[in-house]
């Protein structure tokens, strides 16, 4: 059911894991429904220098969150808010209808983790 | 690369010997049963010994045998016929929350239509309480329908104890054998059953094929109307090769039962004891005892289900899950939501059920792959903390 | 002995390319297709597969398509589900006196459920009169569902006209395909069909399976409930080896449509012209041309038709009749009652309905034989004088 | 569906045809429901010395006849009033449900032919 992408996505998922020098954190979903993901990014002159990721969840969350890392890794944070769902789907080569909404996380957490970012820098 | 396939409670392969049979009736024996003459009478004489194998098996009547197109058929004939021939006598039903959604569903629709259903709740090991059916049954319950053998966390129900309480008070009785029929024994007046479900595809027969026990004076509503087939209670051409499978299939699964469940059990336990043993913070759904001998389903806190079977499968191991995303609907396994089974561990719930062409051989190499498994995805979770 | 089976509207042998798909999923692609991994994927693309060939020969959409366990479910789901989902529009349905026992009785059942049914009468030569159906039409007309051919007679009934009539004014119309797909032309837009029922076995696929087609935005109610199969329009574990060889046995009847129309028509009317010229006090029903190509029904004055058909089956010739006394009701034929043939033609009648296996030399053995097996009955009749 | 006793009655009724000297004839049945049969006795000294019969209806009904005629033919009127449906089919070694009622015609035509028969020598 899932393309060849995903399941490559999935198998060596880029950029999993912790970071301990984040210089922002975003979670977004929850347990209950099954599902959640925790994005780190380092940012350096407003571009993404560094992204990990970990997620709960089925198939396609896991490798929409590691196709998402990779597409926005090296963007300005203007140019990764710009991510879309469309965009990550159609990078993973297409999802089942059901699970569309699994990869809408990944784009969520990405703009969450740059939101926490700005504002943290704000305040400073 | 191994496959091990363990979702035998999806569906079964179908024996040899049942496709050998069908085969026949695929190829020579292909008239119309109703025809009156030569060609007719050759399909209609591979149905009836069908219908007399499997009545034999179930301690019934051959007329009380009518063929469906599978379980979910066979439990909608039972739920709505009995309620819809009934309901001048009262309009009260009790199940369970734990059922079959081709039970749950239809009694849901029969709600709509109506009809007041009491969905008994489950023990934390799923399983009925009697004394809550008991207390359930009121003047104008005119029908009981709970389940042999749960499908999900293979829970044996007490549908003797049920049956007999039904018996004395006249009120009509559905079994869902679907789980239970040749893995424990099965016979309708054990269980005073008035009518009974089973199901060709779980044991080693063909899918879209069924059965329906109705015992001789319970009054049923057709499911729908046509032709005089199946003693005008069940229209259309009959599936003959799909019937004469089931018979087949029946026969040998009885035949074998005695052994095949003091192997299975014996898997079951070993694949049990194994994974309790190398993976931590990990619970078995389901009654331990009162269980059936092939089922073994297991939850895993901070693994996500369909992440777990699609590393499975692609290690050759074919399981189900009771996750919400698995489903393709949003909600995780009614089953283990009504054992109150807590939330972390719904989420990472799989289900194994073993069957005939399982070996230890299949146990060993499940219980070497699972864990690391279990690992990788553990260390992929921002809830996991080592 | 020779054998000549002349009963192809009531059943026909499953094709060796047929029976040679179905056995790759009766063996190796046995999983279950609402399973999530491998093996469940290819039965899942097997289903698939025969759903898009359907729907392209129909004319319609995959999505439209929903595979039932025979032509009879598929009736009763449209005309049942039909009739419940839009009740609060109007309780008024029509269709004809000559539709088989799936719509008729169904609509004799929904009259029990407080709809009104108008059961249009049809001409002496066995079709519908559109002026009938136009003054039948009420506001609180609902639903209408004409067979395309008749499974006795054969006759082709004004189902264009009828459908579009219905697309005007908005109404749901229902047409029964199953004795002419296959055998002319079937498009879902051309008729104008919102609903269409089809059935494999009468088209050299296997019993028990059939579809029916549900245009898009179409409410109809489920006739039964359970798991999410069929986009949850028709639950229950699918039927997959049915499925597939249902699949395989459309595509073969529609690449070879042209031919065999040709050849069985050839056929049909040499059988019909040597009875005619053989034969005294002989009546062909159904209209000579509006007819399909593969059915010839005759009525012979001074026989019963159960003994001629026991005749003919000694003598190799299988076929059917529309006499009270073979269908083992005691009411002749409500076809031939409803096209007002003379009761001493009606007991007397026979059907014979040709296949792709037959020959020339097949209708001349008939014709040898048959007038031998009238004489021989009417010299034992206390009705005929010579 | 027939037994084989029904076939080869069916194939080779016994005591088929008409009688130009009858002493009775009794006809049974009727047409719209598609089973007649017509049965002629010749008797002498109160005995059934010869019998006939034309039958309009199923392979049941014309075997039924045919046996019949068979069971009551050399038989006195009094023996032959006492044949029963069921001795009819049990000699025909069964018949399916639902083609009993049709066996019950030759019983009923024979009864009908030895009435007609007392009633018109009560007349002379
Ligand atoms: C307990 C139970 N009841 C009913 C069914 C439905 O049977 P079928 O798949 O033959 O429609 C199943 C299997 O899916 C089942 O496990
Ligand atoms: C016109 C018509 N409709 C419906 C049916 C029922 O189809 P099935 O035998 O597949 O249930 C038949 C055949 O018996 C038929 O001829």
């Amino acid at each position: 059911m899932y393309s060849e992408v995903v399941m490559d996505h999935f198998t060596n998922p880029r950029n999993v894991g912790e970071m301990e020098d984040a210089d922002a954190v975003a979670d977004v979903g929850n347990l209950s429904c099954g599902d959640t993901t925790r994005i780190y990014i380092k940012v350096k002159d407003d571009v993404i220098e560094d992204i990990k990721f970990k997620t709960f969840g089925c198939g396609a969350a896991i490798a929409s969150s590691s196709i998402a890392t990779e597409m926005v890794k090296g963007k300005t944070l203007d140019e990764a808010l710009k991510i879309t769902t469309e965009e990550i789907v159609d990078a993973l080569g297409g999802l089942p209808p059901a699970k569309v909404h699994c990869s809408v996380m990944a784009a969520d957490a990405i703009k969450k983790a740059i939101e926490n970012y700005r504002e943290k820098n704000k305040e400073d | 690369m191994k496959r091990v396939y363990l979702d035998h409670s999806a569906t079964t392969p179908v024996r040899p010997e049942v496709v050998e049979e069908m085969m026949k009736y695929l190829t020579d024996n292909w008239g119309n049963p109703s025809s009156v003459y030569s060609r007719g009478r050759e399909a209609r004489k591979g149905i009836d010994e069908a219908r007399e194998k499997i009545a034999h098996l179930l301690g019934a009547n051959p007329q009380e045998i009518i063929f469906t197109s599978g379980g979910t058929e066979a439990d909608n004939y039972a739920v709505m016929g009995a309620a819809f021939a009934n309901q001048k006598k009262g309009k009260h039903i009790i199940t369970t929350s734990i059922e079959h959604h081709a039970v749950l569903d239809t009694c849901k629709f029969l709600e709509r239509q109506g009809f007041e259903v009491t969905f008994l709740p489950v023990t934390p090991e799923g399983i009925v309480r009697v004394e809550d059916f008991e207390r359930a049954l009121r003047q104008d319950t005119i029908l009981v329908s709970v389940m042999h053998v749960n499908n999900e966390v293979g829970t044996i129900q007490p549908v003797e104890e049920i049956g007999r309480v039904c018996r004395e008070k006249g009120i009509i009785f559905h079994v869902d054998a679907v789980q239970s029929f040749g893995k424990i024994p099965v016979n309708v007046d054990e269980l005073n059953a008035d009518l009974l479900s089973i199901s060709a595809h779980k044991i080693y027969g063909p899918k879209g094929v069924g059965c329906l026990y109705i015992r001789k004076g319970t009054k049923v509503q057709k499911l729908f109307y046509g032709g005089a087939q199946e003693r005008r209670r069940r229209p259309g051409t009959e599936n003959v090769a799909g019937i004469v499978g089931f018979g087949k299939a029946a026969e040998l699964a009885i035949k074998e039962m005695g052994e095949e469940t003091e192997k299975l059990t014996k898997l079951r336990d070993k694949l049990i004891a194994g994974l309790q043993e190398k993976i931590s913070d990990i619970k078995l759904n389901g009654d331990p005892v009162q269980r059936i001998c092939n089922n073994v389903n297991v939850s895993f806190k901070y693994v996500e289900g369909e992440s777990l079977l699609l590393s499975l499968d692609m290690k050759g191991i074919e399981a189900s899950s009771g996750s919400a995303c698995t489903s393709g609907s949003l909600d995780p396994s009614h089953v283990l939501t009504a054992m109150g089974v807590p939330f972390e561990f719904i989420h990472g719930s799989v289900r194994m059920t073993l069957g005939r062409d399982n070996t230890e051989e299949d146990i060993d190499y499940v219980l070497e792959v699972f864990p690391e498994i279990v690992d990788r995805l553990r260390e992929m979770s921002p809830l996991y903390n080592k």
